[in-house]
């Protein structure tokens, strides 16, 4: 068993009047694909913004209870926001290229940090391209706008852009939702791959998807936590019935 | 996104340079002439004094000086201000002005020409009948020899030196009518005038003489004498007032230069080609004219 | 009132709107095509680059050109500070709150106030008070007031038309506040907010009684910012009323709408390159 | 030292939003200080009702100005509203798209060429129409209204065309399926629903027209007299300044900053109820 990468304690979210998660404890261990699955609505996206406080962007929202990033409260004062979003990098629902070219869409995280060693970024857009198994799509046009990429080439430019930040964990939100089977099998690829060096922290866009890239996954409904497990025994051994109906697709 | 970037930086290039020259002209001038002598005020005045610093400026090329407008009350407030160097007045200086001691000289003398549209019959009138037409107690023109048709009254506004100058002239104690249209330049009076037959107003008497590209009016006699400069001169058309330069104090450097080439023979005879009256005295103490130590 | 068939009723009214609209377009070609008609036939090169002499009655129209460009120019820089950065708090830095419901009923009112109280405004507190006298400087300043809430409100709207997506991108990888304005919504907002600046120059150019107020008439030509100068809207008005030269008068009128046009031009080709970039 | 910098562009972001609020407090003031004075000494309702204006002779009454503005206003609303609206529902519906395509930039140029070209159109064109067909001056309320009608269009037109376009389109096709003709669809439901914005857009025209300066003073005649007909030349507040601004001193020149306290009072009510429209719109 690894070591806990990020452990959560007693999280409670509201937005507002409305409660997002309830009193949710789980733990993250590093270096493994970790999915959260649920239906629509149930805290999951909310779950993983927490936890590099893309969440404090949103205004009107309280947050109770501490998230252990290498046992560090990353809610505490002392952490420095920027440098934590840096170590957990996040992939969104859709593609979200920015309107620039592809080599400064990579580039743009690695520009932010300093300035001072003015080295060409070349190799970590390289490195962070191939990572993310595009390389070999763009190499020939990283001056070219990142719109014209297509919608697949597009997100896996988005986890290429957070992995050229060395980032120690990558958060994606259902990146998959609305890409073709290929790019859907190149990004499972990728992330097979990554977590040798990073933790993964998934809300995958299926069960199957689940099934096929997690070392560990973690059901969640009405922002509780319902069940938690390897792979395996939460698909082929649900304790929970609610988990069980929402594997076998009665309802979510 | 750079091109902006390139369009900016040449803006602040701009500016640069032009705040960097500024500095450099006012130092290249140095003392005597530090800045541009402001000439501000009577708007009938104005169109003459450009004219006499067009000339200026190819004589003197190193001496700035800038014209304003605004009008006669607005030149002596702006001398009072120090926004200005010096006034020009196209009347005389009230009681109230008069008390603040400011320094005066008269540059010429601009008689006032009564105008009508050139298809108007009549040819003369009474300075008692400009006074009745403008208090409307004659309001059509077949009351003064004309035909029936309604008179329409233009007049300058409140402030304006042609105005007090025909208010004491003709007015008197008789106030000109609140229904009569207000226009607020000779010029603009002149243009409605050459554009309407029932139209009469009063305008700088050079400017009632015909002008390349604009509309003729008609300079009517006044009590059978015709608006002339001669007669002007010799006292028999009364209506006429003194076209003045003002200053807190009688000016000095530059301005005084200025001044002085105004009441210069040089000066006086663009004066006079513009159809205005030679000034009756040239009082500048320290000599007539330009001479060249004050340059 | 008379009952209409229904159907009668839509073709009437489709005709009286279509001939109102129609009219309009006519007199708007019939404005532009009388001054320029009578304009063009002025404008030449001599025109375009001599001083203006007696008054401009001869000569051309350089002073004010120089004129309008300086204040226009010196207009727009104070201005740019100001307006696009209150755009940039109002869109980035606050929420709703009182303060920034005050900023927005003044720019609102400082919209809607006639040029002629900036014209007094400038005219007691620039050229009087700060002493400032006549000069580019101070009709600049009274300018640079008068286009704040046009800069404004198009700045903020071209910033709020960025994507939120693109915010987040940039929180997301470690950009602080100001990293993420200036590289990820500056980048995308740029087109509308050059549009908004366009707008302004328009607005500077054209204007009259503000300037006349501030600027002055003097037809010299400036030596610097603290100099007096006429702008070609207040030569235009002067060559007019004072009746000094209607040939000029539409030669300067044509020169006004041309640079006019010229500038719409540029911000409608600024508004389609936005349109045509945008999702 | 990110840090602080992020401070420091939060501060200097806020200092210059600030600037809107100083320059109206000091056009306020400014304004005030210079104006009060006078009505204080003449009295507010001496001022308002005085009907002679005189400054030389000690005459202060603006009574004949206000009756101007509202007239001219009233004459160009008259005009400019039904045409502005008539075109803003050519170009929401009526419009083919390649004729909206002409029509917007037109408007827009329309908006920006500079006012006194249209004052000066209506000296030399409108003017001697008006004189020679109908008689009186020429200078006129009338002149003046149908300049300033022109002018107000393209305020009146974007401004409505916006809020019918921003109509939600379900309320267009529910109200077609219903069998609605096209017009009876325009005139009972979507003109009732965009009535606010429209309202705003004509009072922010309204408010253009009476605080045009340039071409008033050329068209209207300036006469400090109640007109009698709309042949009838006026003088309005913002020409009353114009026209004299240059020539005041002394408690001339408090007169007319005092007129444009009564102007700048007419177009703040006017500015603040077209607010409140559209903020209750936006609810």
């Amino acid at each position: 068993m690894n070591r806990n990468k990020i452990i959560i304690k007693d999280l409670n979210f509201y937005y507002d009047d409305k409660q997002a998660i309830r009193d949710l404890r789980l733990n993250i261990p590093a270096n493994e694909v970790f999915s959260v699955i649920g239906p629509a609505n149930s805290g999951i996206t909310t779950l993983l913004r927490t936890l590099n406080r893309l969440c404090d962007l949103t205004p009107g929202t309280r947050i109770e209870g501490e998230i252990l990033l290498d046992n560090k409260n990353i809610y505490s004062e002392e952490i420095s926001i920027t440098e934590l979003r840096r170590r957990v990098g996040f992939v969104f629902d859709v593609p979200t290229p920015l309107p620039m070219s592809i080599f400064d869409n990579v580039a743009y995280g690695l520009r932010l940090v300093r300035r001072k060693n003015k080295k060409t970024p070349l190799e970590s857009v390289e490195t962070a391209l191939r990572q993310a198994a595009l390389w070999d799509e763009v190499k020939e046009r990283l001056k070219s706008p990142a719109m014209s990429l297509s919608g697949g080439q597009q997100q896996r430019l988005c986890l290429a852009r957070v992995l050229a930040l060395e980032p120690e964990v990558v958060l994606l939100d259902r990146p998959c939702s609305g890409l073709d089977p290929i790019s859907t099998a190149k990004i499972e690829e990728s992330l097979t791959e990554l977590k040798k060096q990073v933790t993964i922290i998934i809300s995958p866009h299926n069960t199957q998807q689940a099934a096929r890239i997690s070392d560990r996954v973690a059901f969640m409904l009405d922002g509780r936590l319902i069940e938690e497990g390897a792979n395996i025994e939460v698909f082929s051994s649900p304790k929970d019935k609610r988990t069980s109906d929402y594997i076998t697709g009665r309802f979510g | 996104m750079k091109h902006y970037i390139q369009v900016g930086l040449l803006s602040v290039l701009l500016l640069s340079v032009n705040l960097l020259s500024s500095c450099m002209a006012g130092k290249a001038h140095g003392g005597l002439n530090p800045t541009t002598v402001i000439v501000a005020g009577s708007t009938s005045v104005q169109p003459y004094v450009e004219i006499l610093v067009e000339e200026y400026r190819l004589l003197y090329p190193d001496n700035a000086v800038g014209v304003q407008g605004g009008g006669s009350s607005a030149g002596i407030r702006a001398v009072l201000n120090e926004i200005a160097e010096i006034g020009m007045s196209s009347r005389a200086l009230n009681q109230e002005e008069k008390e603040l001691g400011l320094w005066s000289v008269e540059i010429a003398l601009d008689g006032l020409a009564i105008v009508v549209h050139p298809d108007n019959k009549v040819e003369n009138l009474t300075m008692e009948q400009v006074r009745d037409i403008y208090s409307r107690k004659i309001t059509n023109w077949s009351e003064v020899n004309g035909e029936d048709r309604k008179i329409h009254i233009i007049s300058r506004e409140e402030g304006s030196g042609t105005r007090s100058a025909f208010q004491d002239l003709v007015m008197g104690d008789e106030m000109i009518a609140p229904r009569a249209i207000v226009q607020n330049s000779n010029g603009a009076v002149r243009q409605l005038v050459s554009s309407d037959r029932n139209a009469i107003g009063f305008i700088s008497l050079g400017l009632a003489e015909p002008q390349p590209g604009l509309q003729p009016v008609k300079a009517l006699n006044l009590d059978g004498f015709s608006p002339t400069q001669e007669n002007v001169l010799s006292g028999e058309y009364e209506l006429y007032r003194a076209f003045l330069f003002i200053s807190e104090d009688e000016p000095t450097g530059a301005a005084r230069h200025f001044v002085s080439f105004v009441l210069s023979e040089e000066g006086q005879r663009i004066l006079s080609g513009e159809g205005l009256i030679p000034a009756r005295e040239m009082a500048l103490t320290g000599g007539e004219g330009v001479s060249d130590e004050e340059v | 009132m008379i009952k209409l068939n229904p159907h009668t009723a839509e073709k009437l009214a489709k005709g009286v709107i279509w001939t109102v609209a129609l009219m309009v377009i006519a007199v708007l070609i019939f404005i532009i095509v009388f001054i320029l008609y009578r304009g063009l036939s002025v404008i030449n090169w001599e025109f375009l680059t001599r001083i203006p002499r007696r008054s401009g009655r001869e000569g051309g129209i350089l002073t004010p050109i120089i004129g309008t460009l300086s204040v226009t120019l010196l207009a727009i820089l104070i201005a740019m500070p100001f307006g696009i950065g209150t755009a940039f708090y109002l869109a980035e830095y606050t929420k709703d709150g009182i303060l920034t419901r005050i900023i927005r009923f003044c720019t609102e009112s400082l919209a809607g106030i006639p040029s002629i109280i900036y014209g007094l405004f400038g005219f007691i507190f620039f050229v009087q008070i700060l002493d400032l006298k006549w000069s580019i400087l101070s009709g600049g300043l009274t300018l640079a007031i008068m286009v704040l809430p046009t800069l404004i409100r198009t700045s903020e709207e071209a910033i709020r038309a960025v994507p939120k997506t693109y915010r987040e991108v940039s929180f997301s990888l470690g950009g602080t506040k100001w990293q993420t304005i200036r590289k990820a919504v500056v980048p995308s907002a740029i087109r509308g907010i050059v549009n908004g600046l366009i707008l302004s120059v328009g607005r500077c150019v054209a204007e009259t009684a503000a300037v006349i107020l501030t600027a002055g008439v003097s037809l010299s030509m400036p030596k610097s910012v603290l100099d007096s100068s006429r702008t070609m809207a207040v030569h235009f008005y002067q060559l007019v009323i004072e009746g000094i030269s209607m040939t000029n008068a539409y030669g300067t009128a044509a020169v006004l709408i041309i640079l006019v046009f010229f500038i719409n031009v540029v911000a409608n080709m600024l508004i389609n390159r936005f349109v045509a970039k945008g999702r | 030292m990110k840090k602080f910098k992020e401070k420091l562009s939060g501060r200097i972001f806020f200092i210059l939003a600030l600037s809107t609020i100083s320059a109206l407090v000091l056009i306020t003031i400014f304004i005030f200080v210079e104006g009060m004075p006078l009505i204080a000494e003449v009295g507010l309702f001496n001022f308002i009702f005085g009907m002679v204006w005189s400054p030389s002779q000690g005459h202060f009454g603006i009574f004949p100005m206000i009756v101007g503005t509202v007239s001219v206003t009233f004459g160009a609303a008259l005009i400019g509203i039904p045409v502005g609206i008539c075109c803003s529902i050519f170009m929401a519906e009526f419009a083919p798209a390649r004729m909206r395509s002409i029509f917007r930039p037109a408007i827009q140029l329309l908006a920006g060429i500079p006012s006194v070209v249209y004052g000066f159109w209506g000296l030399i064109y409108i003017v001697p129409i008006i004189r020679d067909r109908l008689g009186g001056p020429g200078l006129s309320v009338l002149a003046g209204s149908v300049i300033l009608a022109i002018m107000i269009l393209p305020t009146i037109i974007s401004i409505s065309e916006v809020s019918i376009m921003a109509l939600p389109r379900h309320y267009k096709e529910g109200a077609l399926a219903l069998g609605m003709t096209h017009w009876q669809t325009i005139w009972r439901v979507q003109l009732p629903a965009a009535k606010s914005g429209i309202v705003a857009g004509v009072i922010l025209g309204i408010g253009r027209a009476v605080g045009e300066t340039m071409v008033v003073i050329m068209v209207l005649g300036n006469a400090v007299a109640l007109p009698e007909s709309i042949l009838d030349p006026v003088r309005t507040l913002t020409t009353n300044i114009g026209i004299e601004m240059g020539y005041a001193a002394g408690k001339h020149q408090q007169a007319l900053f005092a007129t444009g306290i009564v102007l700048f009072i007419l177009i703040m009510i006017l500015n603040i109820t077209a607010q409140i429209i559209t903020r209750r719109k936006s609810k």
